[in-house]
């Protein structure tokens, strides 16, 4: 008799990713699709895919989807949600989609508590178009746009959206997680299933960011990537809670 | 019948809200209206003025030219408006804020101090409604029940006390002898 | 063995590439460019398919969607049979792509190809051309092993502007001391030029839609 | 009394209440913003929602999301604002998604001028966004009609799936006329089971999208969508004429510049030319036909409008070179007054 040991969630559609090898983002759909077969609210969520590498989020997910243009998934989450509240709503975007074009969206979501739930993917990065210079791209980062390094005199620095987002009166639960290892695999699990609840508990704005590798665009093998974002992003984008008010009332 | 009535004068002396108690007027009257104002910057203490149309038959162009009748509440839409009116046509005029008399002799003034008036009154916020008054008792077309109608439509219903007040500074200005 | 294919943005990697995987026998061609959705291995991949050359491409090319994800066929073909070649995205960017293979391919025998076309603007001096290269040797961590002349201003190419060419790549030739390995050009171009380095005939198999037999 | 005197800001907001929508995005500027200032006042009351969001790109993606997620739902903004919303608009176009969005136009281009204006033409009838899409485009000329208009603009992007610009100029939406609201049904319209309301674990996931892989299932797309507008075009024209009949001259104007046009019409019956009107409805789709039908028994036509000649080139294409075709217009917030449309009828008749 066999023993099933690994299933594929019952959220999670039943097509191949199109992922580079190495990369993050399938593993961060997994977690979410394993959320939501854990809550039971597959039937009731509307997740809105953004512009970028996960702009194909809608046909790996048996929910609902709306695609949103580059930026403005906060915004459509918010129309989804004042529509109809009683669902559950997800954004899943990169770090261009919500630290860059999307920034005025982002924040003030945040700070209208609009309960719904964001899954940043924060890979220091632009993959879609072929590896540019991210608004989370580290300082010295080489990108196709900073060929000499990201300078803070020509770029600026980059942007902490959690810590940032943390200090609106209106967020409720803020989380940087990783994917880096086991532990902090289901770290981030706990961490987005937290975040779903705190929405199905209408207790307002969550978002966890994952800090996450690009590998094609890095120039990098997938373990390598893993050092790399260990030695260089977690330092700069500490890992933890920056918000968490869903023990009381609001 | 058709009148083209044209209220003038600054910001903040409800000129427009004059011109919305007359569309009510014609409203209640069972009269085909318009009602256009100017907006924007003016609306914010510059002068501001506005466009009331009143008539049997649909109103085409909401836009006045050249009014039948002209209400003006300061020297600058004096100066501004009084060519344009129709001959035949009507002036009223504030005359405790402008001094000047017309120049043209074939159109009918009526000079009245309104906001003197409204001062003595102990309702310096309604010279408008005087002036309206006033210009009612030139048309010679409405009923005072009428006009009272048209009042309860035009104020909000958190401000009814505020009808009674209105309704005496019309009749006040509608029983103004300015012609003698 | 590998053959990677690198150099500017237009200096013509991709038909070299293909007219190299076209000569050699069980080849995989790879289209690694991430750069740049146009003008790409995959427009010829009918034509190389057919003479049984294994074809590579990222899943988006020639779709829709701009958006260059590299496939998992490629760790396989690096470990298996054959010869490779790897058709690069132009300059360091397009180099950054290859950084993740590093370790497979220096497993291997692999010829790093540099190809320059002197006409193109960056690459008109010597000095900003072995800049280049260098930039390219650091984003893919691999080093240039072989230099090519393909310098050509398209269907206006003459044999002077060949020759001219020809004097920058020696240059940067003698200044690293990198062979050359190849002038490359059309065949009725190449036949009217004298050179002491093999001659490699191009056939051109990326073209204008306003180009093609109806 | 049945009648009531409104604003047209304020009876676009009350008519689509009265249609049922109840979800409105916004943002705040002039000479609209009564609009969102009546909606804010009356959503609450009816159990809907008004939002101000933090900018008109955000409230036009709003507008998408609620759409995708079925219900009525509008937005409002004035020209500078409509420019910010194109590219949602596009992609509401592209996810074939019902919504109302009103522009009340005024004087542009740049930050122009918060005067009346119709020079938002081109861009409401030609794309605006990107793209091969079309747009409804409905502009009244009289408060009653904006009420009327509204409530069949709600119809009419139910029916087709897809978004319907109502459009006004400055002097519309600020000047007051009585109105009365007819009764609405939505009965007759179909179910939105496309929308995303949550599978209930009942039907297949829907997805609201406007991405497609390959160009030829893009294309299949795109046609299908063209064979839609096809039929608009057929069954959805609306217009008004007016003395066609034994005119020399026809004017072609709409909105506020029409009933400038009828002043200027009545001038000249007094001074002994015949002068009639073509006054469209809709912009898109344009009343091509009675344009057409009208051009062969009349000396010229004169297009009308508060811009430098935009729906002119609409009138010369369904005229075809039949008659010459004039233009008057007056532009940066300036409006025609009748004499001045009167003077040009003399010159051309």
């Amino acid at each position: 008799m066999m023993e099933t040991i690994f299933e594929r969630p019952k959220a999670l559609a039943d097509v191949p990713f199109h992922y580079c090898p190495g990369c993050t983002h399938g593993i961060v759909h997994r977690l979410i699709a394993e959320v939501i077969d854990e809550l039971g609210i597959e039937g009731d969520t509307i997740g809105v895919a953004p512009v970028g590498c996960a702009v194909f989020a809608y046909n790996y997910f048996n929910c609902d989807m709306q695609e949103a243009a580059h930026g403005r998934a906060p915004a459509v989450a918010t129309g989804i949600k004042r529509a109809n509240p009683e669902n559950i709503i997800f954004t899943y975007q990169g770090d261009g989609d919500l630290a860059a074009i999307g920034t005025a969206e982002t924040v003030h979501a945040a700070t209208r508590s609009e309960n719904i739930t964001i899954i940043f993917l924060n890979n220091a990065i632009y993959g879609m178009t072929g590896g540019q210079m991210a608004p989370t791209s580290l300082v010295g980062q080489v990108t196709q746009t900073t060929p000499y390094g990201r300078k803070v005199e020509m770029q600026g620095y980059p942007i902490r959206m959690s810590e940032m987002l943390a200090t609106l009166e209106g967020s409720s639960f803020i989380k940087r997680c990783s994917v880096d290892s086991i532990k902090n695999i289901n770290d981030t699990r706990a961490s987005i299933k937290k975040a779903f609840q705190c929405q199905i508990d209408k207790k307002g704005f969550s978002m966890v960011e994952v800090l996450s590798t690009c590998p094609t665009n890095w120039g990098l093998s997938p373990a390598e990537s893993m050092d790399w974002l260990r030695d260089n992003m977690m330092p700069y984008y500490p890992l933890g809670v920056y918000k968490d008010v869903t023990g009381g009332d609001r | 019948m058709t009148r083209e009535i044209l209220f003038a004068g600054f910001g903040g002396q409800g000129i427009l809200f004059c011109g919305k108690v007359m569309s009510y007027l014609g409203l209640v009257s069972g009269l085909e209206v318009s009602w256009l104002p100017s907006y924007g910057p003016e609306m914010r203490g510059g002068t501001a003025n506005c466009h009331v149309i009143v008539s049997n038959d649909a109103v085409g162009s909401p836009i006045i030219n050249n009014p039948t009748d002209l209400i003006v509440m300061n020297l600058p839409s004096f100066d501004k408006f009084e060519n344009t009116v129709s001959p035949g046509g009507n002036i009223i005029i504030d005359s405790s804020l402008i001094s000047k008399k017309t120049s043209r002799n074939d159109v009918n003034a009526h000079y009245i101090p309104a906001t003197q008036m409204a001062n003595e009154m102990g309702v310096p916020k309604l010279a408008n409604m005087i002036m309206l008054g006033k210009l009612i008792s030139v048309l010679a077309a409405v009923s005072l029940d009428q006009v009272k109608e048209a009042l309860e439509k035009s104020v909000p219903p958190s401000k009814k006390e505020l009808i009674e007040v209105n309704l005496k500074a019309i009749q006040a200005g509608y029983n103004f002898n300015s012609d003698i | 063995m590998i053959y990677i294919i690198c150099g500017h943005y237009g200096s013509g990697k991709t038909e070299i590439a293909i007219n190299l995987a076209l000569s050699l026998d069980n080849a995989t061609i790879i289209d690694l460019d991430i750069v740049n959705p146009y003008f790409r291995t995959a427009d010829a991949k009918e034509k190389l398919e057919s003479s049984n050359v294994r074809v590579i491409t990222p899943q988006f090319a020639n779709t829709n969607i701009d958006m260059p994800t590299v496939p998992a066929e490629v760790f396989s073909a690096l470990t298996g049979e054959g010869n490779i070649i790897f058709d690069v995205g132009g300059d360091d960017a397009g180099a950054i792509a290859l950084g993740q293979y590093n370790r497979f391919i220096k497993e291997k025998k692999y010829e790093v190809q540099f190809v320059i076309n002197a006409c193109r603007p960056m690459t008109e001096n010597a000095d900003d051309t072995i800049k280049l290269m260098r930039e390219i040797e650091a984003a893919s961590r691999l080093k240039v092993t072989k230099l090519i002349n393909n310098t050509n201003l398209k269907s206006e190419t003459t044999k002077e502007i060949i020759s001219d060419g020809q004097d920058l790549v020696n240059k940067v030739s003698d200044a690293t001391g990198i062979p050359i390995g190849a002038v490359s050009g059309k065949k009725e171009l190449l036949d009217t030029i004298k050179t002491d380095f093999p001659k490699l005939p191009l056939e051109l198999h990326l073209d204008f839609p306003w180009e093609r037999g109806v | 009394m049945d009648k009531v005197l409104m604003k047209g800001n304020e009876a676009i907001a009350e008519a689509a209440i009265r249609a049922n929508c109840r979800h409105f995005f916004g943002y705040p500027i002039t000479p609209q913003t009564e609009i969102s200032a009546y909606m804010a006042k009356r959503m609450s009351k009816v159990g809907g929602t008004f939002l101000q969001a933090e900018s008109e790109v955000a409230a036009i993606n709003m507008v998408y999301g609620a759409a995708g997620a079925g219900v009525r739902v509008m937005t409002s903004s004035s020209s500078p604002g409509i420019s910010l919303k194109m590219e949602g608009l596009s992609y509401i176009a592209g996810a074939d998604l019902p919504c109302v969005i009103v522009n009340i136009v005024r004087a542009g281009p740049g930050l122009g001028g918060i005067q009346p204006a119709q020079s938002d033409y081109f861009q409401a009838v030609k794309g605006g966004g990107h793209g091969d899409y079309r747009m409804i485009v409905i502009a009244p000329s009289s408060i009653q009609e904006t009420v009327d208009c509204t409530i069949d603009a709600f119809d009419l992007a139910d029916k087709y799936r897809m978004p319907v610009m109502l459009m006004g100029d400055g002097m519309l939406g600020q000047m007051m006329e009585p109105v009365s609201f007819p009764e609405v049904k939505t009965d007759h319209l179909p179910k939105k089971d496309w929308a995303t309301t949550g599978t209930k674990m009942k039907r297949k996931a829907n997805i609201i999208n406007s991405l497609y892989i390959h160009p030829e299932e893009l294309e299949e797309v795109i046609l299908k969508r063209e064979e839609k507008y096809n039929t608009i075009y057929e069954t959805e024209v609306k217009y008004h004429t007016e003395g066609l009949e034994n005119a020399d001259v026809v004017l072609v104007a709409y909105g506020t510049t029409a009933r400038i046009a009828k002043a200027a019409i009545a001038l000249a019956k007094q001074n002994g030319i015949k002068a009639g009107l073509i006054r469209p409805i809709t912009l898109w789709p344009f009343p091509t036909d009675i344009i057409a039908k009208t051009a062969p028994n009349v000396k010229c036509m004169i297009s009308v409008e508060m811009s430098t000649g935009q729906m002119v080139e609409d009138i010369r294409l369904a005229v075809n070179g039949v008659c010459p075709v004039h233009f008057y217009g007056r532009t940066g917030g300036a409006v025609p007054t009748p004499t001045a449309i009167f003077e040009q009828i003399r010159r051309y008749a």
